[in-house]
């Protein structure tokens, strides 16, 4: 990086750090071992996790009418919270940025239908894998396109920015010059995505099959095809938070052996997704 | 379920928006205002470093895209500085910095158009410079600089809905959220709109009647400082 | 004396502005040649007087005949007859984005559809007869006022108007620049051109005028040759008014 | 941020993105000014219902913030059967976005050119357009010119947020190749990029004023 650009930033950060010295209650603690520490609050004795999720993300998480966050993964984790003793508050995030926001300590972990990837997994931890599912590809149902021509490089294909399902065109149908980058359209959230494969600016869409198809219910379309990416969820924490990743791991297992795991899949329509 | 009733369930929710953007403005005004001020200063009186990291500031967040530059505090400098901040704070944090560049060449601007003279003029009664400036320079400056200065509100206004990007609860940002679950566009994107025009409005107004309130018949400069 | 040897006849203009009556009927005759001048008090309504032959203002009820063709009320026909009725103002109200030259092409090109070289070759002509054929790529802010003025008389010649209407054409400038001004002015009489002139310069009036006409609370009060007004007025008025301007006689 | 990275993936995506940049300013840009005249001229010299029109299209732009109102273009149309490509619903929000701002500079540049210009074009028989086109305006473009490039600036940053109606721009380009490798510096990258297009822009404005520059009078 050139100097100048460097001596910018240095001044920048001057006037930023003075700006925010009286804006900014709680910095992060450093702990012995100078590592920085979640940025948990302890009220009383029971500490809090702040929990990142997408909050256009139905089945998994979203926000309700009353501003609360709902889903499976939310009562997942109240459950696993209460399991475990502690108490965790839902922050909705941009979901293409929620990976740095974990690792800049704005949350404590993501649980929001993340799947585990390689190129993730360098940065963060994952949890065991408590979901798999597959991609899903959905048309118009008066499209005479079929998945064989989908996968042939023949549509132009929306996604949400930075899910599997973008990740997975780019790898398989782009970097393999079966259809160019214009190909492919990057959305903010996959309700924008249904809306455009409505208006028919693409031909198909891509996603998590449980949530494509709770996406597309009552609406005329369709899935043709999955794609087996042999994908699998988990929750992503901190590399350093082995305590709270060591939690999480065991209310994850409490909760897949309890009976509300069940009652949890029938209610947001998963059922067959769970590892177990 | 028709439209309206859909929307009519959702208002609230959009509503509850408002606060958090005018919370966003106001803080952005404030920042703005807070630092923009000596900055200007600074600009006119400064030594020449002083004038340059002014300058350099000033060029830095008049050059950037509002986008960019809360992309550039939220996912590089914060987390670089080891702050954990919220979003509505990052917004209000790129809104005000950047507010204060455009403020500090608003008051400049100002503050050079009160003559020379007037500085003279205090210096001959025996007053610091400091004392000039602050009783005599800046009273009359910032008067000069409302009409300038009121403009800010809109624009500060409509740029707040870009923090829509990083997730700050603000209209925009709710309104996206609306469109996504109940995939009603037009009547909800025109509510939100009209939000925004009402805001813009009502805004207008309070300044209208905070620059009356103000403004010197005359224009005499020797009354005490009546920084907003 | 028949009417068609009257180039431009104005018949009983009224003009009033809010609640004051600025012109109360006024009427008059102009040949071919002639230099009318008016004089009177400020506010009496020369200028106004002046703006209704042209319809810069419109006047709110009288005419005005052009070769025994209606100016007022002919709509759009009126930029013709602007085209016939040159117009010299107080202020100049040069073009100040063009040069001296361009202010006097500019509507030969866009108003009389002429070539642009013979457009230039017009604008220098006019130009040279003012004397600021030197001057024909300066820019309006770098000129005198004389100059200027003088490059705005260039420019309503260059349209080869009938009459030319001079709205004040000295009182922005010191006297030095207003000799200037007059000189051109009264070369332009003595060739023949038809001119009506609001103005104070009793000598120019004196010695240039075919006839003067004194007005006052918007009426023509007497009007006459030079030597009927200023030398034996009629009235106490006009003799009064232009007692002050004795010292100013001579040319 | 290694020089691999730099070299092989963030700059080549960035280079595309900035030609999206670069195709969304020339498109927009030339309609801005256009319309922005047009707008300018009809609050200035229309009759009572382009005056209106005019008034409320510049209220309602300046109003809406530009990324509802890209929303609405893009998203929103659809739904009362126009669909727009994302590039064309960006460069129509832009140009309505660019001109409302600009016919509001050049709506005071009209302003503030002196009455006489007016009556003086009249005078020589010049018609209500030919005047305005000749000499009101000339004069007019030329106070405005400061305030044009400044909304000229403010394209040139404001249409970032074509990316978020899935048109790849610079920000965009760099903000997809964020979401995948997590590479803060990316940002940064933009900046410089960005920093440098709104400094040459600004070094050609004040060249252009300059240039244009009535002899004899101080620019304004």
């Amino acid at each position: 990086m050139n100097t100048k650009i460097s001596g910018i930033l240095i001044i920048l950060l001057a006037l930023v750090a003075v700006s925010f010295a009286g804006c900014t209650g709680g910095e992060s603690v450093e702990s012995p071992s100078g590592d920085a520490l979640p940025t948990e609050q302890i009220s009383g004795d029971v500490t809090v996790y702040t929990i990142g999720i997408d909050g256009e993300y139905p089945p998994y998480s979203y926000i309700d009418t009353d501003g609360n966050a709902q889903g499976f993964d939310v009562d997942s984790a109240k459950w696993i919270a209460k399991n475990q003793g502690f108490e965790v508050e839902f922050q909705p995030l941009a979901w293409d940025g929620i990976i740095p926001a974990l690792l800049a300590g704005k949350i404590d972990m993501v649980y929001s239908g993340m799947t585990i990837t390689d190129e993730r997994s360098l940065k963060v931890n994952f949890s065991t894998p408590y979901l798999q599912v597959d991609q899903g590809v959905a048309f118009n149902n008066d499209s005479e396109m079929t998945f064989e021509d989908f996968m042939a490089g023949k549509a132009v294909v929306g996604a949400q920015r930075g899910t599997t399902g973008a990740i997975w065109t780019e790898e398989n149908l782009i970097a393999t010059g079966l259809i160019s980058a214009d190909s492919l359209k990057y959305y903010d959230n996959f309700p924008s995505v249904v809306t455009d494969l409505q208006n028919k600016r693409i031909d198909a869409a891509i996603y998590d099959v449980p949530s494509l198809r709770d996406a597309i219910a009552g609406k005329p379309m369709e899935i043709r095809g999955q794609i087996d990416t042999g994908e699998v969820y988990g929750i992503a924490i901190r590399k350093e938070d082995t305590e709270l990743l060591g939690k999480m791991n065991a209310g994850l297992d409490n909760l897949m052996d309890d009976d509300y795991w069940q009652e949890l899949l029938v209610e947001y329509k998963l059922v067959g997704a769970s590892p177990r | 379920m028709d439209v309206f009733s859909i929307v009519a369930e959702w208002l609230p929710y959009l509503l509850s928006g408002v606060m958090v953007t005018i919370g966003l403005v106001a803080a952005a005004l404030i920042i703005g205002a807070l630092l923009g001020l000596p900055m200007a200063l600074g600009q006119v009186y400064g030594t020449r470093p002083l004038k340059m990291v002014i300058g350099t500031y000033v060029w830095f967040f008049r050059g950037l895209p509002v986008l960019l530059l809360l992309f550039l505090f939220y996912f590089t400098i914060f987390p670089f500085l080891n702050l954990d901040v919220p979003e509505f704070f990052v917004g209000a944090t790129v809104l005000g910095l950047r507010g204060a560049a455009y403020q500090s060449q608003i008051f400049r601007g100002a503050i050079q158009s009160i003559s020379e003279g007037q500085m003279t003029a205090a210096r001959s009664l025996g007053m610091s410079r400091l004392t000039a400036i602050r009783s005599v320079i800046i009273p009359q400056a910032v008067r000069v600089a409302l009409p300038g200065w009121s403009n800010e509100y809109p624009n500060i206004l409509t740029d707040s809905a870009i923090c829509y990007a990083i997730g700050v609860a603000e209209l925009m940002t709710r309104t996206s959220q609306i469109v996504a679950q109940t995939y009603i566009t037009m009547p909800i994107y025109l509510a939100c709109a009209l939000v925004f025009i009402l805001l813009n409005y009502a805004g207008m107004r309070v300044i209208y009647h905070l620059e009356k309130r103000v403004a010197i018949p005359g224009f005499s400069g020797n009354t005490s400082s009546g920084v907003l | 004396m028949a009417d068609d040897d009257y180039i431009l006849r104005v018949e009983d203009i009224h003009k009033t502005y809010g609640d004051s009556e600025v012109l109360k009927g006024v009427s008059f005759n102009v040949r071919k040649g002639d230099t009318i001048v008016f004089i009177g008090p400020s506010g009496t309504g020369k200028s106004t007087l002046l703006r209704c032959i042209n319809q810069l203002t419109v006047p709110d009820k009288g005419r005005v005949y052009l070769h025994e063709e209606e100016v007022t009320n002919c709509g759009s026909r009126i930029n013709h007859f602007r085209q016939k009725i040159g117009m010299v103002f107080q202020n100049f109200y040069l073009f100040d984005h063009l040069t001296a030259v361009k202010n006097v092409e500019i509507a030969l090109l866009k108003v009389k559809g002429m070539s642009p070289e013979e457009a230039r070759e017009k604008a220098l002509f006019e130009l040279r007869q003012v004397g600021m054929e030197e001057w024909a790529d300066h820019y309006p802010a770098e000129l005198s006022g004389g100059q200027a003025q003088r490059v705005s008389i260039a420019r309503a010649l260059a349209m080869e108007p009938d009459v030319i209407l001079f709205d004040e054409p000295t009182s922005a400038l010191d006297p030095e620049l207003t000799r200037e001004v007059l000189e051109v002015m009264k070369k332009l009489a003595l060739e023949g051109m038809t001119m009506l002139v609001v103005t104070h310069e009793m000598g120019f009036a004196r010695s240039v005028a075919t006839e003067i006409i004194f007005m006052e609370g918007g009426k023509i009060l007497e009007a006459g040759t030079p030597e009927d007004i200023i030398k034996n007025p009629g009235s106490e008025r006009t003799k009064s008014f232009i007692g002050q301007f004795s010292g100013n006689l001579g040319d | 941020m290694d020089a691999d990275f730099l070299i092989n993936i963030l700059l080549p995506a960035l280079w595309e993105g900035l030609l999206v940049t670069l195709k969304l300013i020339i498109l927009s840009a030339p309609f801005g000014l256009l319309f922005g005249t047009l707008l300018a001229v009809g609050r200035v010299y229309g009759g009572f219902f382009v005056n209106l029109f005019c008034r409320f299209f510049v209220g309602f732009i300046k109003g809406c913030p530009l990324i509802l109102l890209l929303f609405i273009l893009y998203f929103g149309l659809p739904s009362v059967g126009i669909y727009l490509s994302a590039l064309l619903a960006s460069v129509i929000g832009f140009i309505c976005c660019n001109s409302a701002y600009n016919s509001e500079y050049i709506r005071g540049a009209i302003l503030s050119v002196k009455e006489g210009q007016m009556i003086a074009a009249s005078a020589l028989g010049m018609t209500r357009i030919q005047a305005i086109r000749h000499v009101v305006l000339p004069q007019a473009m030329r106070r405005a010119i400061p305030g044009l490039s400044n909304e000229f600036i403010y394209l040139i940053k404001y249409s970032s947020l074509a990316y978020m109606i899935t048109l790849i721009e610079l920000t965009g380009a760099g903000k997809l190749i964020f979401s995948k490798y997590f590479e803060p510096d990316v940002f940064i990258m933009i900046g410089i990029i960005y920093l440098a297009l709104v400094t040459i822009t600004t070094v050609g404005a004040n060249a252009l004023e300059k240039k244009l520059a009535i002899p004899g009078t101080q620019g304004r």
